[in-house]
């Protein structure tokens, strides 16, 4: 019996170790500081540093430029925890955009009703496992990577202890959340039945040999592990908690959900189905172009006739999901198109919340509000106004929010180059219904204000400024330079 | 030579721009409506006494097809039609000057005079049948202009929206027929057309050629587009000499005699021509004989006249048809201004409002009965000559053929009924009691501006005749005086009778159908008008509910589909479980069946 | 033993488990159904751990972080519930509705005002 | 291939980006400020297409001039390739006047609301427009198709009439489906060929491309330009728009949106697939004249003035289409054509509309009554004007496009089903009849008879910078109806070499 003692890379696990290591300083804080405002403040601080930190280890870990890998048994060889491109990709982008959810947090957490050592400390456990289950490479870590990002959000959705609706939200969640997880996890072990190994690098050749692959064991074992992935990126069938639980939710856990969350499933689903492919493509691709189709369809059609703001962002990003499965439901190939519509998708959806959030701070009577609180805000606060016109332009993939529609051209061009025109073509339909709800939206922010209306106090939040502002420059540069997110998304690089 | 006939075109074309955008004053204008007339008639006369051919082309217009020779090509034909459409047009921009002086929109009626004359003479020299087009719709454009001059009058304004869309359906034959021969051809010029004929197919030409005849049905006023002509009448009188009577509807006839080798080729279409053309002079007659308008007398009479030369066209006589085109031209005007002189006085149209006017305008008189001879053919006014030129080429033509003895016959018939319609005209006008009228202000015949044209119009009408040196052909030249003497004679004598009724009574129950045109109006009202705007009425209909409403529908449907998707949305985690299971079971199946 | 038997034991403890997610109104015997889901994935990785033969053991590793992370999941769902139970006074699931899509005459405000708005300007 | 005068054509969109980029600059402009500011940018942007069309080479009107040719996303094979030839110019320097004058136009208009943001989003406008007869790249071209839209949306919601958010919703939603057509059918070109370039592409006429992918493409770019067109059937946006949209905004719309969905053609549908165009050419020719038809009935029965010259806009497009359906150089040239007169005769036809329904607050026919010539001769002189030639009078640019649009139809291109395009021709003809018939009527009902009862709340006739405005296109109408060649010798060598090789 060969040694299975690992050694660890300590380089290519710092980033979650930092984020781990600053979670834990943030309880002790907590823990011994007293109570007060200014401490809220240093705490929120510290996150940040800590965020960054991990950041600049796994910029780090990039400008080395070499795939690191640990955990790894022998014969054959395979690595539980492996940082390579697309590692990067993800965890930087669950990074930054847990810069900007923390921005958000921070002005969230001024109130001082919410227990502010435990939200942070939540918030970096999520972004551990938001960071880890890219680079996790065999089904055990992939589970407990995305239980990681699962738990903390129910607490994060739940802390708002005053409020019902927090708590509710925290229900549908929880309990749509742990049922997709009891799937996912009958999946792996059936899937670990049928191949006889937890390791993703393993799973195909593990296959070959195995009596039971040649049922039709396999491949159900693959739906139910892609559902809990299929549950963090809200597609359908299981979208129906998004709307519910964003808007029970504060606004930072709803960003954090439609991005950081997202990302994570969408990670997983790449890792499984693309990575690791145990099952040739001709089997989930189709499965993966319905679902595309009916996420998209779905998520348009109810954020459709929305009133209320934070349940069309949820409508919409779930439709938006069904925008970034659509290039997988063309292949394999058309990974890098996703990887490349999530990058631009994050910036404009962070930057939407982070707008939604610097408004309805401004009138706290207002939960993010319906779209008519909307209504001549081009003349209560401009740059908030455009800020989220542009957001909301961009979403909808129309010019001047060129990073939209180059997003939606990259994944189109996936699709027509696959030859799935009949998706592209329920796609082409589902831009013009998104186009709809965006177009009221932003309408709404120019047209003068009902007369009679109070006067709105102007938004205000340094916090959530700055958050907005990092959304912005994001999707401005990927407006003008969209080269660099193909760069970081293209194809070759994900191989 | 062609810097003549060039500027001949341009001059009063630029007196049209100058009489549009210059100085607000009547002078203004009517200096720069009458000299560029008078000088492009000048030139006119000089290009007809050369003689000489001259043509010339100033650039060719590369379309990506057959090019387009932006030129001017003065034939004999062209220059004598020329000196007829420019002195007709400086008669009536003299005789509007005093005509209508007073109007308070003189300008712009002058500057369109102005502009139609630029644009005959375009028709008339064009070297190229897409320059002749631009011509030929311009003069529609002047002609519609002008009708509705007086546009506070419904009437008017819906007479030159009427006249303009007839002819227009003309022309958009006309144009067609262009294509044809010109892809025939290789070469919209009219040379090479007229020498390329014999390439073309037999059936190119006879397309071609009828295309080009709805065009000159609808300038010439030839049956059956003829209906706009007599409601042209509703603009002012000098408007209705010129481009009505002398110049305009002359274009028609003229386009076949330049066209007439390619015309003489194509015997199917000259027959088509001749049945038109029977049709139109007696039926023009026939109406004019129960009309009461004075104008509308003259305007079907012209009708009839020009269809008489259309059937010297078709009885492969182009030069007699240009002969009567000409002293029509001269006759008709004069009657025309005439008519308006006589307008000017009692204030009416109606012959029912004139009578006795030969003692109060004497120069009328004489000079409109000048006209009324001429447009009997009553020797020795001009009339007498090329009516005769005509009916001779008809008679000749008769011996060829069964159908063209009908035509003939007709023709002969139409001489009678003139004869009967002038006289009635004529006497009804000068003679009988003076009816009285309500306004009498205007005292003697009229001003001088409108009196010298008329003056100086009688004398063509009368001797023009006698320019063309071919002796009357005997047969033919009795038999249409006496058919005309006939007619004006059965006239006379039921006048006789009662001096104060309208011979048209002798009609009897015919006179309604005469004077109604035999409801032309009425059937292309009942076939064309009504269905056009009923199909108007339901294109609009359909837009809304059918194609606006797919639009608004699918609109709906994303509508009607989102309710029922917000319905599963009620809040309950379980249902949501529920639907969660229930989707990935047929996912589960969904994989089992394709792996 | 086949690994049929112990395969179809976990088959049925799932649908019980995924019978009571369903049927069960009382957030609490919701919870504990969802314990039985992730039992009987526990049940199916030993099976196959052994049915395999795994070197690694990896069947059996994963079925403790499943035990680990069902015990979390227990831990904060409680607590969840907790909190629900203060705010609300029931863990009647289906009592849970305050958040759901919004009537349509209360979402028909919207168009009904944008329509008047239109006009008014 | 960059040559140095490349800078022009990016002047032409640096010039109003950086004027849209100025206003945020601007602290609290006055309104005179901001009418000037406009003016003083539009007319800017006037000073390269100027340039432009100055230093065309003529004698090589065919070729790519003034050509910008870098790279700017890779990742998507898409370059910022910019040029003109003698296709592209005319519509450049049209539109760069169009925009201009709407700007001289607003300097009079009095209590324009948000002036600021009107002229932000007409600059805004006056960029893809410009971009897209600019954009030699096929994604370039579909980003400056998309970029009119918000702007133009934003025009129509916020500065039109009592319905403008249904028309503008309408408007933005019918034309991105529209748009995101055309960009399937763009990347099936791509996928096939793997290159962008419009010149490249155009040049291999069609080589490469199997016929079957051809069709497909050819029938999802032509139905998303088509949408833009406006061809019928999908036309229903633009009555809308147009009678809610403000005068500035229906003049852009009609004078230059409409012509980037036919440009489209010119440029892309039918060099780069030629096989495909040959085989829905007949279909196009069909619907193109049912469209001329269908229009010319549906403006018989209109009430609203601003909704019949919208109606009449399908028509004349409809002439436009069916030049390029004949696939003839005649054809393609009658199209160009048409373009640019309808752009200058609709323009005109809608500021007059526009001035119209200032004077007397309503465009609806029956209710202004008649009797225009008699209250406001001059307006009433230059709506008869327009009209005629709108209705396509020889001497006035609106013909010569129809007439070589019916002469391409007598001989299509060889292939093409001769009979059926004489049917077409046919069709056309009697298409020209009632444009003429529902024109006249509408002068005769609006400009003639005795003054209706309704008074207009100003009564001044046509005023300085209306006249500024107006006169302009006064003239290129005269001058391009007189002089057709001044447009033909720029089309003619650009579309022979567009279709040679056939």
């Amino acid at each position: 019996m060969t040694s299975v003692i690992q050694s660890i890379d300590y380089f290519a696990i710092a980033p979650p170790l930092a984020l781990a290591l600053t979670a834990c300083v943030v309880l002790l804080l907590d823990a011994f500081l007293p109570r007060g405002p200014r401490v809220r403040g240093t705490l929120g601080l510290v996150t940040l540093a800590g965020v960054l930190a991990a950041l600049a280890l796994l910029v780090a870990q990039a400008v080395r430029g070499q795939t690191l890998a640990t955990f790894c048994v022998p014969a054959p060889v395979a690595c539980s925890y492996v940082v390579d491109h697309i590692t990067l990709i993800f965890a930087g982008l669950a990074l930054v955009a847990g810069v900007v959810v923390i921005l958000l947090s921070m002005e969230e957490l001024a109130g001082g009703e919410i227990p502010v050592g435990e939200w942070y400390f939540l918030l970096l456990c999520t972004l551990v496992g938001a960071i880890t289950l890219p680079a996790s490479r065999d089904l055990v870590m992939l589970v407990v990577a995305l239980e990681l990002v699962s738990l903390p959000v129910f607490v994060l959705t739940a802390l708002r202890r005053y409020d019902g609706r927090a708590s509710e939200a925290a229900v549908k969640l929880f309990l749509v959340s742990v049922v997709s997880t009891a799937i996912m996890l009958f999946g792996v072990s059936l899937m670990y039945g049928v191949s006889g190994t937890l390791h993703l690098a393993g799973l195909q050749q593990g296959l070959v040999g195995n009596p039971l692959a040649q049922t039709a064991v396999p491949s159900a074992a693959l739906v139910l592990i892609i559902a809990g992935f299929a549950f963090k990126v809200a597609a359908v069938p299981f979208h129906s908690w998004a709307a519910d639980v964003y808007e029970g939710a504060s606004l930072p856990v709803a960003a954090l959900l439609s991005v950081i969350s997202k990302a994570a499933g969408f990670a997983g689903l790449i890792l499984v189905l693309v990575v690791a492919q145990p099952l040739t493509s001709g089997i989930w691709v189709p499965l993966v172009a319905v679902i595309a189709a009916l996420t998209m369809t779905v998520g348009n059609l109810l954020a459709m006739r929305q009133a209320h703001a934070v349940r069309l962002l949820a409508w919409s990003s779930v439709a938006q999901s069904g925008y970034i499965l659509a290039p997988l439901g063309a292949g394999p190939d058309g990974a890098g198109a996703a990887v490349v519509y999530l990058v631009f998708y994050a910036a404009m959806n962070l930057g939407a919340f982070a707008v939604v959030m610097l408004v309805s701070r401004a009138d706290s009577r207002l939960g993010g509000g319906t779209l008519q609180d909307y209504r001549g805000l081009i003349f209560r606060s401009p740059a908030a106004a455009l800020a989220l016109a542009f957001f909301l332009v961009c979403l909808a993939g129309l010019p001047p929010g060129l990073a939209g529609l180059f997003a939606k051209v990259a994944v189109f061009r996936e699709l027509v180059d696959g030859g799935v025109a009949w998706l592209a073509i329920v796609m082409a339909i589902n831009t013009v219904v998104g186009l709809y709800y965006y177009a009221t939206w932003t309408a709404a922010l120019f047209s003068p204000a009902p007369s009679g209306a109070p006067e709105l106090p102007r938004a205000r939040s340094a916090q959530v400024a700055v958050g907005v502002a990092i959304a912005v420059v994001a999707t401005v540069v990927f407006s003008v330079s969209p080269q660099l997110v193909f760069d970081v998304g293209s194809l070759s690089a994900l191989g | 030579m062609i810097v003549v006939a060039a500027l001949a075109v341009l001059l009063p074309f630029l007196g049209a721009v100058g009489g549009l955008l210059g100085p607000r004053s009547v002078r203004w204008a009517a200096w720069v409506a009458v000299v560029p007339a008078a000088v492009s008639a000048v030139l006119a006369a000089w290009l007809a006494i050369g003689r000489a051919r001259v043509s010339g082309t100033l650039t060719l217009i590369e379309t990506g097809s057959l090019p387009i020779s932006v030129g001017l090509d003065v034939t004999e034909l062209s220059a004598l039609t020329g000196v007829l459409a420019t002195v007709v047009a400086l008669a009536v921009q003299v005789y509007s000057v005093g005509y209508m002086r007073y109007e308070r929109r003189y300008r712009s009626y002058s500057a369109f005079i102005s502009l139609f004359t630029s644009a005959m003479l375009l028709v008339v020299y064009a070297a190229d049948l897409i320059v002749l087009y631009v011509g030929w719709e311009i003069m529609g454009l002047c002609s519609y202009l002008l009708i509705g001059h007086w546009w506070e009058d419904r009437a008017n304004s819906r007479a030159a929206v009427k006249a303009f869309l007839v002819t227009r359906l003309g022309d958009v034959g006309f144009l067609f027929g262009i294509f044809v021969l010109g892809f025939g051809a290789g070469s919209f010029r009219i040379d090479d057309i007229i020498t390329r004929f014999p390439e073309m197919s037999p059936a190119t030409l006879t397309v071609g050629t009828l295309l080009l005849l709805a065009g000159v049905a609808g300038k010439s006023a030839q049956a059956p587009l003829h209906t706009w002509l007599p409601d042209a009448m509703a603009g002012p009188t000098p408007i209705s000499a010129l481009i009505h009577a002398a110049t305009m509807v002359a274009a028609g006839i003229f386009v076949v005699a330049r066209l007439f080798p390619v015309f003489a080729a194509a015997p199917g279409t000259l027959t088509v021509l001749g049945a038109m053309a029977a049709l139109g002079m007696l039926g023009a007659a026939l109406a004019a004989l129960a009309q009461d308008d004075l104008k509308r007398v003259l305007a079907y009479s012209t009708i009839s006249q020009l269809a008489i030369m259309a059937g010297a066209l078709a009885a492969r006589d182009a030069d007699a048809a240009i002969f009567h085109l000409l002293t029509h031209g001269a006759f008709k005007a004069l009657l025309f201004l005439c008519a308006g002189l006589v307008i000017h006085r009692v204030a009416t149209n109606l012959m029912s409002g004139m009578g006795g006017l030969r003692r109060v305008m004497p120069i009328t008189f004489a000079t409109m009965t000048v006209g009324f001879a001429a447009l009997m053919g009553l020797p020795p006014a001009s009339g007498f000559f090329s009516k005769d030129a005509a009916l001779a080429a008809m008679g000749e033509a008769a011996r060829g053929g069964v159908l063209n003895t009908i035509f003939y016959g007709t023709a002969l018939l139409t001489v009678a009924v003139t004869g009967a319609y002038a006289t009635r005209a004529w006497l009804r006008t000068f003679f009988g009691p003076p009816a009285v009228t309500a306004d009498d202000h205007h005292t003697g015949e009229g001003p001088a501006t409108m009196l010298w044209p008329v003056v100086v119009l009688a004398v063509p009408a009368l001797l023009l005749g006698f320019a063309v040196l071919t002796p009357p052909h005997l047969g033919t030249a009795v038999l249409s005086v006496a058919l005309s003497l006939l007619g004006a004679g059965v006239v006379y004598a039921v006048w006789r009778r009662d001096r104060v009724r309208d011979p048209a009574r002798l009609l009897g129950p015919l006179r309604v159908p005469f004077e109604r045109a035999f409801y032309v109006d009425t059937v292309y009202s009942t076939l064309f008008v009504r269905p056009v705007w009923a199909l108007a009425r339901l294109v609009v209909r359909t837009d809304d509910t059918v194609v606006d409403g797919a639009v608004r529908g699918s609109g709906r449907t994303a509508q009607g589909m989102s309710g029922l998707l917000r319905f599963a949305q009620n809040g309950n985690a379980q249902v949501y479980v529920s639907g969660l299971l229930a989707g990935l079971l047929v996912i589960v199946i969904g994989a089992v069946v394709l792996g | 033993m086949h690994i049929l038997y112990p395969v179809v034991v976990s088959v049925l403890l799932f649908s019980i488990g995924i019978y009571g997610v369903l049927a069960r109104r009382n957030t609490i015997l919701v919870l504990m159904s969802v314990e039985l889901m992730l039992n009987a994935v526990n049940l199916n990785l030993i099976a196959f751990n052994v049915w395999l033969e795994d070197r690694l053991l990896g069947g059996q590793v994963l079925s403790l972080f499943v035990i680990v992370i069902a015990a979390a999941e227990l831990g904060v769902g409680l607590a969840i519930v907790l909190a629900v139970f203060r705010n609300r006074r029931t863990v009647d699931l289906d009592r849970l509705r305050d958040l759901s899509e919004p009537e349509p005459e209360h979402e028909g405000r919207g168009d009904g005002a944008a329509a008047k708005e239109g006009v008014g300007r | 291939m960059t040559t140095w005068t490349g800078w022009l054509t990016v002047a032409l969109l640096v010039i109003p980006t950086l004027g849209a980029a100025g206003l945020f600059v601007l602290h609290k402009p006055t309104e005179s400020a901001l009418k000037a500011y406009g003016v003083i940018v539009s007319g800017a942007a006037l000073l390269p297409a100027a340039a432009l069309a100055l230093t065309f080479d003529y004698g090589d009107a065919a070729a790519i001039q003034h050509e910008l040719n870098a790279p700017w996303i890779p990742g998507l094979d898409l370059r910022f390739h910019l040029g003109v030839d003698g296709i592209s110019l005319p519509l450049v320097v049209l539109t760069a006047l169009l925009t201009f004058l709407c700007f001289v136009y607003l300097l009079g208009a009095r209590a324009v609301g948000r002036r600021r943001e009107l002229v932000f989003a007409l600059l805004v406008l006056d960029i893809g427009m410009i971009g897209t007869f600019l954009a030699l790249d096929l994604l370039l071209f579909f980003v400056f198709f998309e970029v009119v839209l918000i702007p133009m949306y934003f025009v129509i919601a916020i500065w039109g009439g009592p319905r403008r958010r249904a028309a503008a919703v309408k408007f933005i939603l019918y034309t991105l489906l529209g748009s995101v057509v055309l960009l399937l059918g763009l990347l099936l070109i791509w996928s096939q060929t793997g290159t962008l370039d419009i010149v490249a592409l155009a040049g291999a006429h069609g080589a490469g491309l199997p016929r079957g992918v051809q069709i497909v493409a050819f029938i999802a770019v032509g139905v998303g330009l088509a949408v833009k067109t406006p061809m019928w059937p999908l036309h229903t946006w633009l009555p809308d728009a147009h009678t809610e949209a403000p005068t500035v905004g229906s003049v852009l719309l009609a004078g230059v949106l409409l012509k980037m969905g036919t440009y489209g053609f010119a440029r892309i549908a039918i060099p780069v697939l030629p096989d495909g165009a040959h085989a829905v050419a007949p279909w196009l020719g069909a619907f193109a004249v049912v469209g001329i038809v269908y229009g010319a009935l549906a403006c018989l029965a209109q009430r609203d003035l601003k909704r019949m010259i919208a109606y009449s806009s399908v028509g004349h497009m409809g002439f436009v289409l069916l030049g390029f359906a004949t696939l003839t150089p005649v054809g393609i040239n009658a199209a160009l054509f048409g373009n640019i007169a309808h752009g200058l005769i609709t323009g005109l036809l809608f500021f007059l509309a526009g001035a119209i329904k200032d004077r007397y607050g309503t465009a609806d026919m029956s209710a202004l009554g008649g009797g225009m010539l008699g209250r406001l001769p001059y307006l009433g002189s230059l709506l008869t004007f327009a009209c005629i030639a709108s209705l396509g009078l020889p001497g006035l640019a609106g013909f010569w496009g129809e007439m070589l649009a019916l002469l391409g139809a007598f001989q299509p291109a060889p292939g093409l089903s001769r009979p059926l395009f004489l049917v077409f021709m046919a069709v056309g003809g009697l298409g020209t009849l009632l444009t003429a018939a529902y024109f006249l009527v509408m002068l005769s009902r609006v400009t003639h008879g005795s003054p209706g009862p309704l008074v207009p709340t100003d009564g001044t006739d046509v005023r300085k910078y209306e006249y500024s405005a107006w006169v302009p296109l006064v003239l290129l109408i005269l001058l391009f109806g007189l002089w057709p060649k001044a447009l033909l010798s720029i089309t003619d060598p650009a579309v022979q070499t567009l279709l040679g090789a056939r």
